[in-house]
Formats: C-alpha cells, structure tokens, sequence
C-alpha cells in the first residue's frame, strides 16, 4: 500500500513537471527543429540511420557555422516508433517549441503525414515529406504546407516503368507484359497503385497490385503466386522487415532478382544484407542519391564525429538512409536561409518558413558549394510544384555494394499532373479549400 | 477528519442508492465538474499556465478523453460482464468507418434488384451516434460465439473480430469512398450550424459525450441489467437459474460496450485524428484498451478514467521527464527504457494490488473515513 | 399461518432416468411435490439427490422420463425456463455472485419480475425509478424477514458462510417462487446455525406459502421440517412417504447404515 | 497437371510454414499446461533468445573463434540468457501471482513482454542481425511430372524435422524424467503436487527454461528466415491460432494445429485472395480458430472442460 502511494506521489511529481516544460519558451536565438524518428518497434531498422544522418546534419550546421547565419538550430527527437496517434502527440508536443515555434515538420511515415495535413495547416507548420507523403500534395494551391520533396510515389511509379521499358528496349515493349507491385498495405504501400493502373492502361501492361501485409514477415502465398503468374517484373513497395523477407522469398521460389525493382524506400543496405548472397541482383530506385561519401561527408566527419557528437557509428555515416536524412535536414535548413533572406536573420515561424520552402531554388553551384555535388540536381520548388524535382536513377545490389547501373530519368509530368489536379480538387472539395490562385504567388 | 459521513442519514431508497452517497464526493465531484466545463477551457482560452500551449488539451486530454469512453465501453464487457475482449480497436474502427460513411453519404448499387440504396450524407452527430449502433450490431454478432466459448478461448476468438475488421476497412475501397491511399478525412464538425474547430471546442465537444454517456452507463450499471451482467460474470450458471438469460445478457452487454466503444471510435477519428488509416485501431489499440480497464480496475467505472490516464499519460511522462531533466540519453535509449519501465509498473501494480486502481482507491477511502481512529 | 395442504399435485417427476458416461445417476425415478408442503428427498452421498435437483431445474437434461411442472409436461429445457416457469433453488456450495453485495445478489433474484428495458434502466428516471424502487421495497422486506440488514452493502464474497447461505436463500426468494428446491440447506453448518436455518425454512413455507423441496444429507434436521420424505440411494427411490413412515422403512435403514460410519 | 503442381506445391509449403508457428505455440503450450499461464510474452522471448544467439555468434567470429565453436558458445550463451530470464519471469512476476485468475496472469505477462523488448533491443541492439544457420534455398521436385517442378524449402524442410525432433524430446522429458513427471503432476492439480513435497517455485522456473529454450529453437529458424529483429516478436499473434485450434494444453495439438492454419491460410489466400482482394491470411487463421470453437471450445486436442455445480 504504502509503496503504491509512493509511486503515485512520484507520478504525480512527474506530471507536474511535465506540465511545467510547457510554461513559455524562453526567447534565445534559436530556430527550433523537431526530428520525429523511430528507433524501436519493427521500422527502427530503418527509421534510426534516417535521423541520424538528419540529426548529424543539424549538428553539423551549429558546429560548423554556428548556425544559419548566427541563428543556432535547437533539436529535439521525438519517438513515434511509426505509429500515427504517438506521431500525432510528438507533433502536439513539439510544434510549439523553442522562441518561435517549429519551422517545419518531417514525419518519415505517410500515416502520420495523412494524419498531420489538416492539422499543420491550421497550425501554419510546413510538412517536409521527402520522397514519401501524399502524391497529390505536389500541388501548392491546395496543399500549401506538404513539401514532398525530390518525388511522390506516382513519379515513383512512371521512373520504375520507364526502366523496366528501357530493360525490355522500349515502351511499346510493355505491351502485354505482366508487373506485379508487392506492396506494404498502408497508405504508403496504396499511394503508387492509381498511377501504374494509369501507365498500365497507357502501355498495355497487365498490371497486378499484391499486398503484404504489416509488418510484412509472412509472405509465402505471395511468392508462391509469383512463381504461377511468372510475372515480368515485380515492384517492390516495402518498409522493414517487408523488404529483406521479399527478397529472401523471391530467392527461395527462384524469382529472380534483377526483375524486382524496389521504391527508394526498398533499397538500402538493412534491405538486403539479411538476405546476403541471394540479394545480389536486386534493383530498387534511388531518390536522387545513393550510398557512399560526398564532400559534405567529410565535414560531418570533422565537425561532429571528431568532437564525440555523432549519432551512430562512423561506420554507418553514408549509408543509403543516413544519406537520405542528411539531404534532407539540406533542405530544411537551406528554406530556412532563403526565408531568412526575406525575413531577417532571427528565428522564424513555421508560416515564414513556408515562404522559404516554396521559393527554394538550389541550382548545381550552390548544391556543390554544400558538399552534396553528385547526390542532389538542381532543385527549384514553386507554389504548383511542391515535389521541386522529379529524377530518379536506379541501383543494383552486387552482394556487397550498390551500384547505380542507370542515367537519370524524369518522371512524365503531364501524365501524373493530371491525376494530382483531380485527386486534390477532390480534397479540396471535401475539405471546402478554396485553392490559391499560384499565378499570383511571387 | 474532513471525510466523515457522520450525521449524514438517509431517509429514503432514493438517496440510498445515490452514486455517490457521501455528501463530501459529491462537493468534490462537483469541483471535478466545474473544473473540466468551465476552468479547463476558460484557462485553455486565455492560454493560462498550463494551458500555455494547445499541447495538454490536444496530446493529453482529447485522447485521455476519448480513450477513457472507450475503456468504459471495454470495461463493461469484461469488468462488469467478465467476457474478455481482444477486440475493442476493431468496435472502434466499426464506429469510426461507418460514422464517415454515413457522413459522406451511403450508396450501394445494387446492380443486379435493379436499384440502389442511396442515403444522403447525415449530421456529423447523427453519424457518430449511428456509427455506434453499427459497432453495437457487429458487437452483437461477434458477441454470439461467446455463448459456447468462454475465458481465455473467448479473448483469443475475439481477435478474429479484430483482424477481420482491420482486413475489412484495409482492403475493401467502399469503406473508404475509394480513397487511393485508403487513408480518409473525416467531414467537419458540423453541429446544427455550430462548426467545431479549435481545440477548445473540440475537447469540449469530447466532454460532452463522455459526460452524458458515463450517467447512462452508471444508471445502466446499477440496474437490474447491470446486477445481470454481473452475476453472468461471477457465475453464469447459478444466474441462469434465477431467470437470467444468458444469451440477453451477453449479447447486451456486447451491444452497449461496442455502441460506447463504437461512438469513442468515431470521436477519435472524426474529432482527434481528421484523418485515418485503419492502423489507427489495430490489436495495439485493443491490448491497451484492456490494459486501461484491468490496471484501473476490473467493474468500475471509475476505474476506467485512471486506467486510461494511466495508460496514456505513464509513457509519455517517462519520455519526457528525462529531456525536461536533461539527462543526456538518446531517444533510443529512452524508449527502451521507457518499456522496460512501463512493463515493470504494469506487473507490480498487478502484483500489489491485482484489482486495479479503483480498488486502492476505495481502500483509501474507507481508511480515510475512519482516520484517525482506525478501530 | 401454516398453508393449507392440499392434493393438488404442483410438480410431478415420472421414470426419470440419467446416466454420465456408465455411471448410472438415477434410474427410473418417480415422485410428486403437493402444493403448499414442504418435501425432502433423502439419502446418503452419491445417492443422486442433486442430480436429481438439476433435472427438475433444467440443468441437467433426463436422458428418459417427463417432469410435470404445473400442468404442463416437459423433458428438455434450459434452466432459465425453469426459472422462469416458477421454480428457484439454492446451491450445496453456495452459487453467489461473489463480487456483487449481499443487496446486489438478492436484488438480481428480481430479474424476472422486471417489466422496464434497457433504455429506461439507462434513464432511471420516472417509471424505471419507481420500479427500481418497488424491487427494493420488496427486496429489504426479505432482508429484514431474514434479518440481515447490517450486512446489505458487504460483497458476499466476504461474508461467513452462513450468513452466505441465508443470502442465496433470500435470492430465491426474492424470483417469488411457486416452488423452491432448496440443495443441502445445512450443509456445513453449526447448530445454531442449523436451527436458524430451519426456522427460516418453516418461515418461508408458512409466511409465503412457498413449496418447498429440500435434499438433505442429515436426516435429523428432515424428519422435523418436512412433510413428506423420499429417500434415493444409488439412484433409486427406495421409500417415499411422511417422515414416521420413512423411519421405519428397513431399506432406509440399511442404506443409512450401509454408508454410514 | 499446372493445377495439381501448384496445389500440392502450396499445400506442401502450408504445411511447412504452419509447423514453423508450431515451433512458437510449443513454448506458449508447455507454460499453459504445467502453470495455467497464457504467455504472451512467448513472441518477446524468440527475439530476446535470437538476439542474444547472433550477437554472441557474430562477436566470436569477428574475434577469430573459428564457426562452430562460435556456434556452440554462442547457443550456450543464449540458453544462459533464457535461463536468467526463467528465474527472474518465475522470482519477480509469475510466483507473486501465484493464485490469480487467468487474466491477470494474461496481462502480466504483457507486461513482460513490454520488459524484454526493451532489455533486449538495449543490450543487444535494434538493428537487423543476419543469422545464417541454416541453407535458405530451396529444392525443385518432380520435375519430370509438373513443369516448373514443387518447390520445397529447404529451411521450411529443417524447421519441420527440428520441431519433430523437439515434439520427441519434449515427450521424453515429460514422460522419462522426474522433472517432466513432477511437471505432469503440477499441470493436473497444484495443490496435490505441491503436498507431495514437488517444490513448485522450482517446476515453473523449469517450465520457463523449457518454453526459453524452445523459444531458441525457433529463434534459430526463425532467425535465419528473417534475420533476427523486433519483428520477430509478431510471431506471437501469429501462433495463436495455431494454439487455439490445437487446444491450449496438448503438445501434438500444437504441431496439428500449425498444419491445419497453415496449409488453410495458404490455400486460401492464393485461390480465394484474388477475388477479394488479398491479404486475407491476415485473419483466416483467426476465423478458423473461431469456427473451431464453436464446434468444439476447447480446441481439437484440448481436455474438455467440465462444468459443475
């Protein structure tokens, strides 16, 4: 008994405290930056090398330049473990934060950007979803806040076909071939299926959506399907455990494995070591970047490894998800600095943010200025393109290493755009937005 | 000596049977009252400490709220009627879709009659409540095994409902009015004119419901109805020779509990969540929901609230306290540790005191009535 | 007031038989309850007696003969039939809601008689709180006629056992029963206890004017109480008749004597 | 002749994968029938058993130790780590509990659960750790009768043979020794074992081990099928079934069990999936536990419950 009250009263000590963090901020100069990770739970696996490479980046801006222009970054993780309501209570927890509120938002999960669209809005937070995130959010007049950076999944979807045409030796070799997606049943898994039913119907392929379902473990009757329907190429739509156990399964029915191409989420290192030798062959698109160190390296290594502030081991600096955390804290803070240009070296609101966001322009002497030549191509986002850049190359896992094995593809603007306008004039409709006019943005 | 009931004498059946039949829980429950209505939005409105932010109304009592109806719906079929229930989160998944249906507007072709069943969209009040009536309906029909099957088999069968319905609102594109994403966006708050937007309003809104449906339920509790769930709990055979039917029992207690359920389901997605995926109610949610009722005590009302502030509030306490202290541990190690330590107080606390928070509190209160002569 | 015997026949058992597995639990057994008596079937352990009880209450189903129950034949029902036809019982080991008080417990006993739904029960106001409140009414009468007013509020699971079993026989009283079977009543009891018991028993019969029937291990605490007596051993009804009768029976004897230490 | 192909081919590969949950529900089985104990933390133990395998096992081989050394040390290491485990379930949680109703034990062991996922990303990390026991591919049979051949996994083939193995072993021990006597007679009645002079305390931390061990033994499979990582504690939900169609007390149960949900859910989702859009292995398993039930509630190889009055 007298035990229990104990811990109550430590609880509630605990609570009052708690409560006590949320008294105003005090007024320092310094922009607050949430990082929401996920480093427990099945997705940690690959959840943790994304924020460390965002957190080392963040670190490396205050330790290298004392901040955007003297106006120091002040971060805080947060753990989602990729669950949307901890998601959206991370976000309640920390938008608030620092002298003036958090300047943007990355979630790392479409469930939890779903969730948290309506609700930046109101709160004039810009969401950041690089690479993931809603397709039709590429359009600014309704989606004012989503930034879903360098591709949505429907580029996605037209770069992984225009490969598999140019493997086959042309787009009208598609025409009655068969392509299966395997994919993650969740939002994130469904985003790519509305535009390959489009390219399907465009080329003539038979087009074939498999789910999986979370977290992804058990997929046998899948590949055993596989092995019947002899697909000609299988995408491959995953995240965690779902990606190295695709490819252990294709390997087991002898699927093979250069016709599996994966999302940019389904190729990285944590997606086919498991599956050791038997992964070898396996492609996936890259968002841009791959693995391996760029300049900016080398300055992570200098300002923040060196000095004991490293969020993993150095070993692990370069890998494909870290790179892809590291590029994407760039970005951040680059819309930052362009906001401040507009509005003045201090801390800034997420709404001043918003403006940086959308008017980012990184051509290539800026990008090779920042360390990140050969990672990144110009990038210039507006109020009707939020995606900024719609480039992808694709990559070969070799058993050891991956390689990119392609040139760069564009996705076919008019023939997603079409599908944006309609999917988010139906938002709007629901949601009664009125979308802004962007020929009178500046 | 400020708990006393001396002199407090009932004179008649009516205030004998009274909720709380001592007149310093009725003062308290009244400041309780006066705090949640009128303090708790008015310090929210002018952004009073601790209200300095929307972060304890929106990440801590619109859940706390919401997820206490759910456990009070859950605690009826397993604290008062004892049929354990894996399932919760799929009810409220139940509640949550077919309230957005109903909201956007219901249209079944049926091709081959020849017509089609068409309703327009309802009220968003309208919808939550029938959205509960459709989980109660399914409640119903899951609740039917439960007249063979009992105890841990039972818990087990239940989960059948829970993947089921997790599969249904995944898999089915109806449900989600073809959403490519499968995930949806619930309709705004419209009641009758009054649009429910701020937080404020919408804790409000939340208030309102849990109110309303805690005096029904507690009315219902300690009535006959609730005498037969209970003695269907403590011994289905000796309730069923005094008359009670164990097939009305059950199956009422499966249909309240999954209607109140139901209605938590369509207030988590429609008022704290806007937009959803059915991930929002998976068996996660259920284990906590049971959590919540067992921890806070098994048949009580009551014990539901603490449960689920217990629940909701624990980890996030323990995520905080750490960075608030500014002890330099890594979010990773924090979480880590953060199960560890909510695991451990879940096995200690049903260690010490198996029969959950309500009943430590009821033991304090009668050590608090005799204090300080305990003889 | 003692209620008048009367023939009429209130429940009548005809060749009932029962058997688990190859353990034979009754074997065509006969006999009939007259309204308004008090009846006691006897005999030593495992001579069928509760078996007997949940056949007449619809637990157990006969795998042949019929029970007669006001008029009307039947050979299968569910126990709440039984209930609701009239009939109540008490337990050997005391069947009550454990978690519930000892008001809770007899208060559940008016399940039958409540007209009001769920809707109303969840409104308790008007209609459903009078009727909540003429179910009390009745229920604290039988509380004070079996004088356990101080412990109306106490979960039974803490109560001694006596006091247990005096509850579980309010419970039944309060379905209002045309027939109450009442399975080892002083199973474990002191004397005091015993004596009490019995008084409460003649009570009920006299003041209500309750049939009652009655299976008892102990055949002192019968020959006083009942009118009639019917005695099983091995499942077989081997006398039947008023307690001097019985007494004299030479196989009654043996069967006692037999088993007995 | 395609057709038969691919039914016996998904028959045969349902068939296999169901004794792989089998392998799970065996741990959750040996606690339910010696301590009445629903243990949900079965699933947490495979990876806490797993985790502590590989990491051991790539430590040594990194340090030059050569494989099979690596292998034996690091299963001993594991098997010592189960053991502590054992001791501290039995010391800390289920023997204060002693006497609780079924629930309560349910939930505490949830709690559990919440404790070893914790302890054991803490120690041993959250990354995805290879594990490469056993040989993943697969063989290709009858070649000469189906085009395409059955396909047969070679892993699923060992997973089999170990959970045989282990079903034989389990039944010595239950049957041969005096521990899996003294087990047998707790599992039927508490309250006589403990008056016979059998130390109860020491039978369920025996149980613990046992379940521990068996938890190692799918770990090792399990492991290699998808390197050993935090989902590996899904297969608990997965294993379920298998133990309710089984019946929660009966080891053979257990291993029938996981054949019938996995060749079940296999048929079902490559011949019934597609017309309904996929995915329904997710709750035919669950729906089959259901129906099972509701013929016989206590499972199909489960002791038939009693009631009395």
């Amino acid at each position: 008994m007298a035990n229990i009250a104990r811990s109550l009263a430590t609880l509630a000590t605990a609570m009052l405290s708690g409560a006590a963090f949320i008294a105003p901020a005090s007024a320092q100069n310094e922009q607050f930056v949430p990082i929401l990770s996920y480093r427990t739970g099945p997705y940690a696996v690959n959840g943790a090398p994304y924020a460390n490479g965002v957190a080392d980046y963040y670190n490396l801006i205050n330790e290298r330049d004392g901040g955007i222009t003297g106006v120091k970054l002040l971060v805080e993780e947060c753990e989602t473990a990729y669950a949307t309501d901890k998601g959206v209570e991370c976000y309640e927890r920390l938008k608030g934060k620092g002298p003036t509120g958090a300047a943007f938002i990355n979630p790392l999960s479409t469930g939890i950007t779903f969730a948290l669209t309506e609700k930046t809005e109101t709160d004039k937070i810009p969401i950041i979803t690089m690479g993931y995130g809603r397709a039709d959010s590429k359009n600014g007049a309704v989606f004012p806040y989503n930034f879903p950076f360098l591709g949505t999944y429907w580029s996605a979807a037209d770069i992984a076909i225009q490969h598999v045409a140019k493997e086959l030796g042309g787009f009208d070799k598609l025409k009655g071939r068969k392509i299966s997606l395997l994919y993650h049943d969740s939002p994130y898994g469904k985003e790519p299926i509305p535009m390959l039913q489009v390219l399907a119907k465009k080329y003539g392929f038979e087009f074939t959506p498999i789910p999986v379902t979370h977290p992804g473990v058990e997929q046998k009757s899948q590949w055993l399907a596989i092995r019947q329907n002899r697909p000609d190429y299988v995408l491959v739509w995953g995240w965690g455990v779902m990606n190295s156990t695709a490819v252990k399964e294709a390997a087991a029915v002898a699927y093979p494995r250069d016709k599996m191409i994966g999302v940019w989420w389904s190729g990285a290192e944590p997606d086919v070591t498991p599956a050791g030798d038997q992964a070898a062959g396996y492609k996936s698109l890259m968002l841009q970047h791959g693995a391996g160190q760029f300049p900016v390296h080398a300055d992570v290594a200098k300002y923040v490894y060196a000095k004991g502030k490293g969020s993993t081991e150095p070993g692990k600096v370069g890998e494909i998800l870290y790179n892809r955390g590291i590029v994407n804290a760039m970005l951040g803070v680059e819309a930052i600095r362009k906001a401040q240009e507009k509005f003045g070296q201090k801390p800034l609101t997420g709404e001043q943010v918003r403006w940086g966001l959308e008017n980012l322009n990184l051509n290539d002497a800026r990008i090779k200025e920042l360390g990140f030549e050969g990672m990144l191509k110009p990038i210039r986002i507006s109020c009707s393109d939020h995606e900024g850049t719609r480039d992808g190359r694709v990559q070969q896992w070799d058993g050891k290493s991956w390689k990119v094995i392609s040139d760069w593809y564009t996705a076919d603007e008019p023939l997603i755009d079409p599908l944006v306008a309609e999917v988010s004039a139906k938002y709007a409709a629901d949601k009664k937005i009125k979308p802004r006019d962007c020929a009178k943005e500046s | 000596m400020l708990y006393r009931e001396a002199g407090q004498f009932k004179t008649t059946y009516v205030e004998d049977m009274a909720i709380f039949p001592i007149r310093q829980d009725r003062i308290a429950l009244a400041v309780l009252l006066g705090i949640a209505f009128i303090g708790v939005p008015m310090f929210a409105t002018f952004h009073i400490w601790p209200f300095g932010s929307d972060y304890l109304l929106w990440a801590i009592l619109l859940p706390f709220l919401i997820l206490a109806l759910a456990a009070i719906g859950t605690n009826i079929l397993v604290g008062y009627c004892g049929q354990i229930s894996l399932g919760s989160g799929a009810f409220m998944a139940i509640g949550a879709y077919s309230a957005y249906k109903l909201a956007t507007g219901v249209h079944i072709p049926l091709g081959f009659l020849g017509f089609a069943i068409s309703i327009p969209p309802l009220p968003v009040l309208a919808s939550i409540l029938l959205g509960g009536l459709m989980a109660a309906g399914a409640g119903i029909l899951f609740g039917i095994p439960s007249l063979r099957i009992k105890g841990l088999y039972l818990a087990v069968a239940t989960l059948a409902a829970q993947f089921f319905f997790d599969w249904v609102f995944l898999r089915i594109p109806w449900f989600t009015n073809y959403a490519p994403s499968g995930s949806v966006n619930a309709p705004a708050l419209d009641f009758f004119g009054l649009v429910v937007r701020t937080p404020v309003e919408r804790y409000l809104l939340c208030l309102l419901f849990v109110v309303v449906l805690t005096v029904l339920t507690k009315n219902l509790v300690r009535s006959n109805l609730g005498r037969q769930w209970m003695a269907i709990r403590d011994m289905d055979i000796a309730a069923e020779l005094i008359g009670i039917r164990p097939l009305y029992a059950k199956l009422t207690a499966f249909a309240v509990s999954s209607f109140i359920v139901g209605v938590a389901g369509a207030l988590w997605a429609f008022v704290y969540l806007g937009s959803w995926e059915p991930l929002a109610f998976s068996i996660d949610r259920s284990l906590e929901l049971l959590f919540m009722v067992i921890i806070g005590g098994l048949g009580s009302i009551m014990g539901s609230f603490v449960g689920a502030a217990f629940i909701l509030i624990v980890p996030i306490m323990l995520n905080l306290v750490p960075t608030e202290l500014g002890v330099p541990l890594s979010t990773q190690t924090i979480t880590h540790l953060e199960f560890i330590i909510f695991g451990s107080l879940i096995c200690y606390l049903l260690i010490k005191e198996p029969r959950g928070f309500a009943r430590l509190i009821s033991i304090g209160k009668e050590k608090l009535r005799l204090w300080p002569f305990p003889y | 007031m003692r209620a008048p015997d009367t023939n009429e026949i209130l429940l009548h058992v005809e060749g009932v038989a029962l058997a688990f597995g190859g353990v034979r639990a009754l074997r065509d057994v006969s006999f009939n309850v007259r309204k308004g008596e008090i009846r006691a079937i006897i005999g030593p352990n495992g001579a069928g007696k509760t078996s007997m009880l949940n056949v007449v209450n619809g637990f157990y189903h006969p795998d042949s003969g019929t029970i007669t129950f006001k008029g009307r034949t039947r050979t299968r029902m569910q126990p709440f039939e039984a209930a609701r036809g009239g009939i109540a019982r008490t337990f050997q080991n005391v069947a009550l809601f454990k978690g519930m008080s000892a008001l809770d417990n007899i208060m559940a006993g008016r399940t039958l008689k409540v007209r009001r739904g769920l809707l109303w029960q969840m409104l308790r106001y008007g209609p459903a709180l009078a009727e909540e409140l003429e179910h009390r009414r009745r229920v604290e009468e039988i509380i004070d006629f079996l004088e356990i007013e101080a412990i109306r509020k106490v979960p039974v699971g803490r109560l001694p056992y006596g006091l247990q079993k005096r509850v579980e026989l309010g419970r039944a009283l309060a379905m209002e029963p045309d027939l109450l079977l009442l399975d080892e009543p002083m199973a474990g009891m002191n004397l005091e206890e015993k004596e009490d018991m019995s008084r409460f028993i003649v009570d009920v019969n006299n003041h209500y004017g309750t049939t009652i029937a009655l299976i008892e291990h102990d055949m002192a605490v019968v020959m006083d109480l009942s009118d009639r007596v019917a005695v099983l051993d091995h499942g077989v009804k081997i006398a039947d008749g008023t307690p001097d009768e019985v007494k004299k029976s030479q196989a009654v004897i043996d069967a006692y004597l037999g088993v007995s230490h | 002749m395609i057709a038969t192909g691919q039914f016996l081919e998904i028959l045969i590969g349902g068939l296999m994968s169901g004794v792989l949950y089998s392998l799970v529900a065996l741990g959750f089985v040996l606690i339910f029938k010696a301590s009445g104990v629903f243990n949900y933390a079965q699933g947490a133990m495979v990876l806490l058993a797993g985790l502590a395998l590989v990491r051991t096992l790539d430590l040594l081989v990194v340090n030059g130790f050569p494989l099979w050394a690596a292998i034996v040390l690091g299963l001993g290491f594991a098997a010592a780590i189960m053991a502590a485990t054992a001791w501290l379930i039995e010391r800390f949680v289920i023997g204060p509990l002693v006497n609780q109703d079924g629930l309560t034990l349910f939930m505490s062991t949830i709690g559990v659960t919440f404790i070893i996922e914790g302890a054991a990303e803490m120690i041993f990390g959250s990354d995805v750790y290879p594990l490469r026991l056993f040989p993943t591919d697969a063989w290709f049979v009858f070649e000469e009768l189906f085009p395409g051949g059955i396909l047969i996994n070679k892993l699923d083939v060992l997973g089999a043979l170990i959970a045989g193995i282990l079903v034989a072993g389990l039944a010595i021990f239950f049957q041969r020794t005096r521990t899996g006597r003294a087990l047998r007679a707790v599992a039927d009645d508490h309250l006589a074992a403990h008056s016979v002079g059998i130390p109860i305390n020491w039978i369920w931390f025996v149980v613990w081990l046992v379940a521990g061990l068996v938890a190692l033994v799918a770990a090792t499979v399990w492991g290699t099928k998808l390197g050993v990582q935090f989902s590996i504690t899904f297969l608990a939900l997965k294993a379920l079934p298998v133990l309710i169609i089984g019946g929660l007390t009966s080891i053979p149960g257990a291993i029938a069990g996981g054949l019938i949900v996995g060749a079940g859910e296999k048929i079902a989702e490559v011949y019934l999936g597609p017309s309904i859009g996929g995915g329904i292995e997710y709750w035919f398993a669950y729906v089959l536990a259901l129906a099972v039930l509701l013929v016989r509630p206590q499972g199909l190889f489960g002791e038939r419950i009693i009631e009395r009055i």
